[in-house]
């Protein structure tokens, strides 16, 4: 009954039927993404229940049709992003433009994590990635713009280094499914492969704010109006680190893990290094973002070694997704003004530095579980070193908004509350632990 | 059996505190010939005590100031009861050196608590000086005590008396350094010259008794003569074989322990005197300073010296 | 029935969280947290000594969907348990009057509660960390509430060293060991296996505030309320003692560093460090002008010596640290109350600001007395049999180094005790208008007050109810009867001491009892012959740099200490991410090119 | 209680016992007024050495038995020794030096100088001249003790009973002063 389709579907169709109903689009478009969110939740239990789903659209057989492929791992990721969506909208107070891009993102980002066709996941990049630089540049002051413009140079750059990662792999294999090419990846010629990889890697890496293609990330999260900072950390993001991940386990080998590690540990380093002594609260939490992402790549890179990889990157991305949301929800005002943002705020911090009962505890743990497995002491030092300096500038950043400031905004603090509780739930029931074990094999 | 300890507790330290009375009237008398004076009469310590005792007013500055006097004499009785005193153990088996060293800190404290009661600045800045001189001095002594300690593999300074039987301490090459360091430790203990500071008379009021008078004074003053008496037995117990010569444990023994115990700590109590009138006040850094860089070096380098006799 | 305790703790934090008043989350809390200590008391039958039951398990296994928490309580953790829980009644008793509004600290304090129930009965590395991490948080909040930058931003970020240490600790023990359950864990002398032991003890000893590991202390400890610093200084600093002393002797992580470095040089390093801690703790207490800051380095002295026990590790050691620890919780709780209840009064912390609030608070003076007095290890109070073994076991193992330097930290002790004395509560008479502290507040105190006084007599009793603590962890115990501890070499006699004392009191007592004395007021006073009111607009109280002297020599020596060096570092980081930033040039074609250089090298690394 | 004061020994006994003890043993308070402090030097030092009848210097008058009153005394100076005087613990004793404490000496007509010491305190000895000699302080000491010894140092006592008086004086002394500053 539930189909994945529907879900990329239903708000598709919303977001181009947006003109026509202007005056009560914001109710419209938030019972879309609620009835998405409800859809991935049902989706979810499906998919827990039944294995993971491979559905093709238009009758067409997989190495040809469009093709989306469910697992546990990508629904969870759906559901996250969806549910999110819904809460976050509730702060939107903007025109029926707005609301149409915000449905096209989260359709975006929804379809980048459920689809099976690498083709398809490149469209849906698009769809995502013009949405975003439109919202960034919403809140219409010269910021926006810059934050925009900027993101839209080094996103259409990154788009036409995927375009031609996926022209090397069809020249190759024919083929655009990701299973397909999953499994006669190895037939292909080794220096083609590499190519493609690396322009792969670099095109996704503009979305997943890899070092060194991140450079838009400061100026667009600084730009860019609370919620909408608040969007890009759980949506497009999460989507291509997902996207990355599903890179790496089809090309699969010990060197693009090896890579992807560097990569990781590079971005970590520079993220949590640049937001150490950044003064500005959007762009200090922008530069955490890269260093969460980077410890995400981290987790990734181990999928192949260990099984503690998955859940301890599920567990950070929702960790992550959550709390870096519902700061940049309450960022900009003059410190915490009221008990709930105080409390959001702490949760939050508490979340993303890893201690219980947040998700982050878990993503740590299960992260440095797997780094034992494999023995990378190196690796270890790196996460030290870099959780004391993220636990410092987030003290200061803490202790910078004590002040009582102005009153307390609950429009956005209330949804920014029910988004952290989301890690706190996630912590406090480990038992996601089971779901997520066991998931995205090809 | 209890009773008759403690008639032998009370019975020694009523002689200690005959002797160290006795020892501040010798002490001046000493002091004054050093000066070419004729100097009181021996027997001096007992008048003053017995007038301060009877003065007919007495003033006090509250209950914790009344402490001092309760403190400071029995703190400094207590610890005369864990010394050896010429061979004659009287509680020493039940507790140690590191026993003693604290005990000594009660009188110090009671001390220190009714100085602070009277709320006299001078008081306070002499009970400051005396606990800095404290810190001072307890470095050397301790690494002293610590290589006699690792020597005799005991801390019980009964024990470490027993153990010198055969050879005291001071006949002992490494020892006789510690001895020296020692001795300039007790001199800042006794409070004499040059590290009388804490109590000087004409800087600071006479410091920390600056508002006792009466019989709260003539409590002080018996608390300084056990003092006396305390320190130099410690030293007599640890470097000179506490004054035991005869072991057979007869009466003409006890007697004639006593009689040597009497003799050192009256000839180690007269060579603080001899140096505390022959040398100006130090102030209280370099005090501080002279301890912990010089004295501390060698007693260190006894220590260590100790440290690989007993090694090898 | 142990599910009923963590229940009833959080169903208390959770309610406390909603309830404005102080009074009543007081008594909230205070009811709840009886529960662990009822627990805890009936578990002393277990452990051989006779007390009430009231049936609590002794273990429980906790299981959600794929992990399973295992607790049960061991003989050690009990030890640890009976000092900590012991001290939460009467601190929620001194916070009735203490927080007229609840800010946060009750519910936090709860869960604090809570966490540290779940270390103490942790029995796998999961629960363990889980708990600890649990701590941090909780404990961070409160220090949150404080809002002081400093004390939020060190205190963060030591917590999370300790904490990722301790995780990578777990980490390297479970690549060797392939389990988390403590009961399995067979340990190798490799080389792994000690590198996860040492960072594991550098973890704990973190929340210990061992020496390098020191500097959050004194911002935190000086800034936070005073009922969560008593618990934090005298509760919290022992649970990183109960991990080091699960790591070292449980574990046992001691022998495998002997085997390994095939000597007890690692112990020993431990051992040095708690003495270097406890003397420079002490130097730097008593320069101290803010009275918590004071206590803050005070801690760090006394909590140094039971690293000391830890590090020489033998039976005479072991009891000296755990009955330091257990004294230490009860002296330092109470000074820590006591002057929180002088700030209620005198709103003033700086030692040379106060002065004079004994005459007018005399129960508050009385409790704080005795503190000190255990906390300077005055023969008479419990505070010095701990002392004493710790040093009996030090020179009995002829340790030339240490032996002194705690010696002289222990005089050093006399010097910041009298200034607290003398700087808060003697000395000049300067605060006329303020009362004794509330009822419930001098209540607390002396409750805490009150384990000091039963083992000052009968350090027997301590020594009996660490046995099976000693045992279980196969160190051994020391002979000792109810007041006669013996070691090889020495033997202390508290009955003695107490009979010697009434003896030789005789004489001071008659002095004392038949004075007849006027009692004077204090503006009577020997200032050169000048009458007290032409020196009305000076102070009288020489507490302003009151250890000047000392100070200049040796402040010169310490000005490079652990504090500047963490600042240095921070100052250092800083630059470091100003340049970092430097990469983030704000012009796209920089971005631009970035990308494309990062695809060269990505497909040069790949290719060739 | 009483053992000091009759109940268990008789008071005559004890007060006995006080006498020949603060006989030899008096401590002076170290509180110089005026220029006959120099002859105290010599007093102590071996020549005459004072400390052979037990006597010595003191730092506070808490300590202390005897008040030297060594030379002239302004109003202003007055009020300080009454303040020391005060905080002496009795039996206490006042020996005062040369002539300007008897009569106001070399100062009988300056405005501010105290010329009857013995109107605001009461003296036990007087030692005559200008200055006295250390013979002269030295005999002091000895009539002293000798008084002592006899009972009839009683200044402190009599300071004591006619306390209102004394104080009556002083504050007549202390009140011209108070005038004659805000004359000014």
């Amino acid at each position: 009954m539930v189909t994945p389709v529907l879900m990329i579907a239903i708000p598709l169709l919303a977001a181009f039927l947006m003109p026509l109903i202007k005056k009560a689009h914001r109710y419209f478009t938030f019972s879309i993404l609620l009835l998405n969110a409800i859809l991935s939740v049902l989706l979810f239990a499906k998919v827990y229940n039944d294995g993971a789903i491979y559905e093709t659209i238009a009758g067409f057989s997989p190495p040809v049709g469009i093709y989306l492929a469910v697992d546990n791992l990508s629904a969870l990721l759906a559901l996250i992003i969806n549910l999110f969506a819904t809460i976050n909208f509730v702060t939107s107070k903007k025109d029926f433009k707005f609301s149409m891009l915000y449905l096209l993102g989260v359709t975006g980002a929804t379809g980048i994590v459920l689809t099976g066709d690498i083709f398809n996941m490149f469209v849906f990049f698009e769809i995502t990635a013009v949405a975003s630089y439109a919202l960034v540049a919403s809140k219409k002051d010269e910021k926006a713009v810059e934050g925009s413009i900027k993101y839209m140079i080094l996103g259409s750059v990154g788009s036409s280094f995927m375009l031609i990662g996926i022209a090397i792999i069809y020249s190759q294999l024919k083929s655009l499914n990701l299973y397909d090419i999953a499994a006669r990846i190895s037939s292909m010629d080794p220096k083609m492969m590499w190519l493609s990889f690396s322009f792969l890697l670099t095109g996704i890496g503009v979305e997943a704010e890899l070092f060194p293609l991140n450079g838009w990330v400061p100026d667009a999260y600084e730009g860019a109006s609370s919620n909408i900072a608040s969007f890009l950390s759980f949506g497009p993001s999460k989507a291509s680190i997902y996207a990355i991940a599903r890179l790496l386990i089809i090309f699969s080998m010990s060197r693009t893990y090896e890579l992807a590690l560097y990569v990781g540990i590079a971005t970590l380093l520079i993220g949590e290094v640049a937001a150490f002594m950044q003064k500005n609260e959007k762009r200090m939490l922008a530069y955490s973002s890269i260093g969460q992402m980077g410890l995400i790549l981290i987790a990734f890179s181990l999928i192949k070694d260990t099984s503690y990889a998955i859940p301890a990157a599920f567990f950070i991305i929702v960790s992550h997704a959550s709390a870096k949301s519902s700061l940049f929800l309450i960022s900009g005002k003059k410190g915490f003004g009221g008990i709930t943002s105080k409390y959001v705020g702490l949760a939050g911090v508490l979340s993303l530095i890893g201690m219980p009962p947040m998700a982050g505890f878990w993503g740590k743990w299960y992260l440095l579980m797997g780094i034992a497995d494999e023995k990378m002491w190196a690796v270890a030092a790196v996460i030290i070193f870099s959780a004391v300096i993220e636990a410092i500038y987030f003290a200061r950043y803490l202790h910078k908004n004590l002040g009582e400031g102005e009153s307390e905004d609950l429009g956005y603090s209330i949804p920014a509350a029910v988004m952290v509780s989301v890690s706190i739930v996630m912590g406090i029931l480990p038992l996601i632990y089971n779901m997520a074990g066991g998931v995205l094999n090809a | 059996m209890v009773v008759e300890k403690i008639a032998v507790i009370a019975l020694y330290t009523t002689i200690a505190m005959f002797v160290g009375i006795l020892f501040m009237g010798v002490g001046r008398k000493i002091v004054a010939r050093v000066h070419n004076r004729v100097g009181p009469p021996v027997y001096q310590g007992f008048i003053d005590i017995a007038k301060l005792l009877t003065k007919k007013t007495n003033i006090s500055h509250g209950w914790i100031y009344d402490l001092a006097l309760l403190f400071s004499m029995t703190g400094i009785m207590l610890t005369i009861l864990f010394l050896p005193i010429g061979g004659v153990k009287l509680l020493s088996m039940e507790g140690d050196a590191f026993l003693v060293l604290y005990l000594l800190a009660i009188p110090a404290l009671g001390f220190a608590l009714g100085a602070g009661a009277s709320g006299n600045p001078n008081a306070a800045i002499g009970v400051m000086r005396a606990l800095v001189m404290m810190l001072s001095y307890e470095l050397p002594f301790v690494i002293t005590l610590i290589a006699l300690m690792i020597y005799y593999d005991t801390s019980s300074i009964a024990q470490i008396v027993e153990m010198q039987h055969a050879k005291w301490a001071i006949m002992i090459p490494p020892f006789v350094l510690a001895a020296a360091v020692a001795d300039m430790a007790l001199q800042g203990m006794l409070m004499e010259a040059p590290f009388d500071i804490p109590t000087a008379p004409h800087e600071i009021a006479s410091g920390p008794m600056a508002e006792f008078g009466g019989k709260h004074l003539g409590a002080l003053m018996i608390y300084k003569a056990g003092t006396i008496v305390a320190y130099t037995t410690l030293f007599v117990d640890l470097f000179l074989g506490g004054g035991v010569v005869m072991h057979d444990g007869s009466v003409l023994a006890y007697l004639a322990n006593f009689a040597v115990w009497f003799i050192l700590i009256f000839l180690v109590f007269t060579l603080s005197l001899l140096i505390n009138t022959s040398f100006p006040r130090f102030r209280i850094e370099q005090a501080f300073k002279f301890y912990w860089k010089y004295e501390a070096l060698l007693a260190f380098i006894s220590l260590i010296w100790v440290y690989l006799m007993v090694i090898s | 029935m142990l599910e009923l305790i963590f229940a009833v703790l959080l169903i208390a934090a959770f309610a406390t969280l909603f309830i404005k008043s102080g009074r009543i989350a007081a008594i909230i809390s205070l009811i709840a947290s009886a529960m662990p200590l009822i627990a805890v008391m009936d578990w002393a039958n277990d452990f051989g000594i006779k007390a009430f039951s009231f049936g609590v398990e002794n273990s429980m296994d906790f299981s959600i969907a794929g992990i399973t928490m295992h607790l049960s309580i061991t003989s050690f953790a009990w030890f640890f348990a009976v000092m900590v829980f012991s001290l939460l009644p009467p601190i929620f008793l001194f916070s009735y009057s203490f927080f007229e509004k609840n800010n946060g600290f009750f519910p936090f304090m709860l869960f604090l509660i809570t966490a540290v129930f779940g270390i103490l009965l942790a029995s796998d590395f999961l629960t363990l960390f889980f708990f600890w991490e649990l701590m941090a948080a909780s404990s961070f909040i409160l220090v949150y509430i404080s809002r002081d930058k400093k004390a939020i931003m060190s205190y963060l970020a030591f917590s999370v060293l300790s904490a990722v240490l301790i995780l990578v600790g777990i980490a390297l023990l479970y690549s060797q060991s392939g389990t988390l359950i403590f009961s399995d864990i067979v340990l190798n002398a490799d080389k792994v296996t000690v590198s996860a032991i040492i960072l594991m003890v550098a973890g704990f000893a973190v929340k210990s505030a061992l020496m390098p590991l020191h500097a959050w202390a004194p911002f935190v400890y000086s800034k936070a309320d005073e009922p969560f610093v008593a618990f934090l200084s005298g509760g919290l600093s022992k649970v990183g003692y109960y991990g080091m002393f699960f790591m070292l002797f449980a574990l046992p992580g001691a022998k495998i560093l002997h085997q390994y470095f095939n000597s007890g040089v690692a112990t020993y390093l431990l051992a040095v460090i708690g003495a270097i801690s406890a003397f420079i703790g002490t130097l730097l207490a008593f320069m101290e002008d803010d009275l918590r800051k004071l206590l803050a380095y005070s801690s760090i002295a006394q909590l140094g010596y039971i690293a000391v026990g830890f590090g020489i590790g033998s039976s005479l050691a072991m009891a000296g640290a755990l009955f330091q620890a257990f004294n230490h919780a009860f002296f330092k709780s109470v000074l820590f109350l006591a002057a929180g209840a002088v700030a209620y009064r005198t709103g003033k912390w700086k030692i040379s600001e106060l002065g004079g609030v004994g005459y007018k608070m005399p129960f508050t003076f009385m409790a704080a007395l005795f503190a000190i007095f255990a906390l300077a290890a005055i023969p008479i109070t419990s505070g010095f049999a701990a002392k004493w073994l710790l040093y009996e076991a030090a020179v009995s193992n002829k340790y030339i180094f240490i032996t002194p330097i705690m010696l002289i930290a222990g005089v050093g002790a006399f010097l910041y005790s009298f200034r607290i004395l003398y700087g808060v509560f003697l000395g000049e008479n300067r605060h006329d208008d303020i009362k004794e502290a509330p009822l419930p507040m001098i209540a607390g105190m002396f409750l805490l007050v009150l384990p000091l006084i039963i083992f000052l007599i009968f350090p027997g009793y301590m020594l009996d109810m660490m046995h099976s603590a000693l045992v279980d962890a196969g160190i051994g115990t020391i002979s000792h009867t109810n007041y006669v501890i013996r070691t090889g070499t020495a033997s202390y006699n508290t009955l003695a001491v107490v009979i010697g004392m009434m003896v030789v009191m005789i004489p001071a007592f008659l002095i004392y009892v038949l004075r007849k004395q006027k009692k004077v007021d204090f503006k009577d006073n020997f200032l050169a012959g000048e009458p007290y009111e032409f020196y009305g607009y000076i102070s009288m109280h020489a507490a302003n740099n009151f250890y000047k002297p000392i100070e200049d020599v040796i402040m010169p020596y310490l000005r490079k200490g652990a504090i500047s060096f963490y600042t240095a570092l921070y100052n250092a980081m800083g630059r470091v991410s100003d340049a970092s930033r430097k990469i983030y040039t704000g012009l796209s074609q920089d971005y631009t090119i970035y990308i494309i250089i990062f695809f060269f090298i990505i497909v040069g690394w790949l290719i060739w | 209680m009483g053992l000091f004061d009759g109940d268990i020994m008789k008071y005559e006994d004890w007060n006995k016992i006080s006498r020949i003890a603060s006989r030899k043993s008096l401590w002076m308070v170290h509180f110089c007024t005026g220029c006959g402090a120099i002859e105290l030097p010599p007093v102590m030092t071996s020549r005459y050495d004072m400390e052979r009848f037990g006597m010595g210097p003191m730092a506070t008058p808490r300590q202390a038995d005897v008040l030297l009153i060594t030379g002239y005394l302004t109003v202003k100076t007055l009020k300080r020794v009454v303040n020391v005087y005060e905080q002496m613990q009795s039996p206490k004793y006042v020996i005062s030096f040369g002539s300007c404490p008897i009569n106001g000496g070399m100062y009988w007509d300056s405005y501010n100088t105290v010329k009857r010491l013995d109107r605001y305190l009461p003296v036990d000895v007087y030692v005559g001249g200008c200055m006295p000699r250390p013979e002269g302080v030295m005999n002091a000491f000895l009539e002293l003790m000798k008084l002592i010894d006899e009972g009839k140092a009683r200044g402190w006592e009599k300071y004591q009973k006619y306390y209102e008086q004394y104080k009556r004086n002083q504050k007549m002394a202390f009140n011209f002063e108070r005038e004659k500053d805000e004359g000014a």
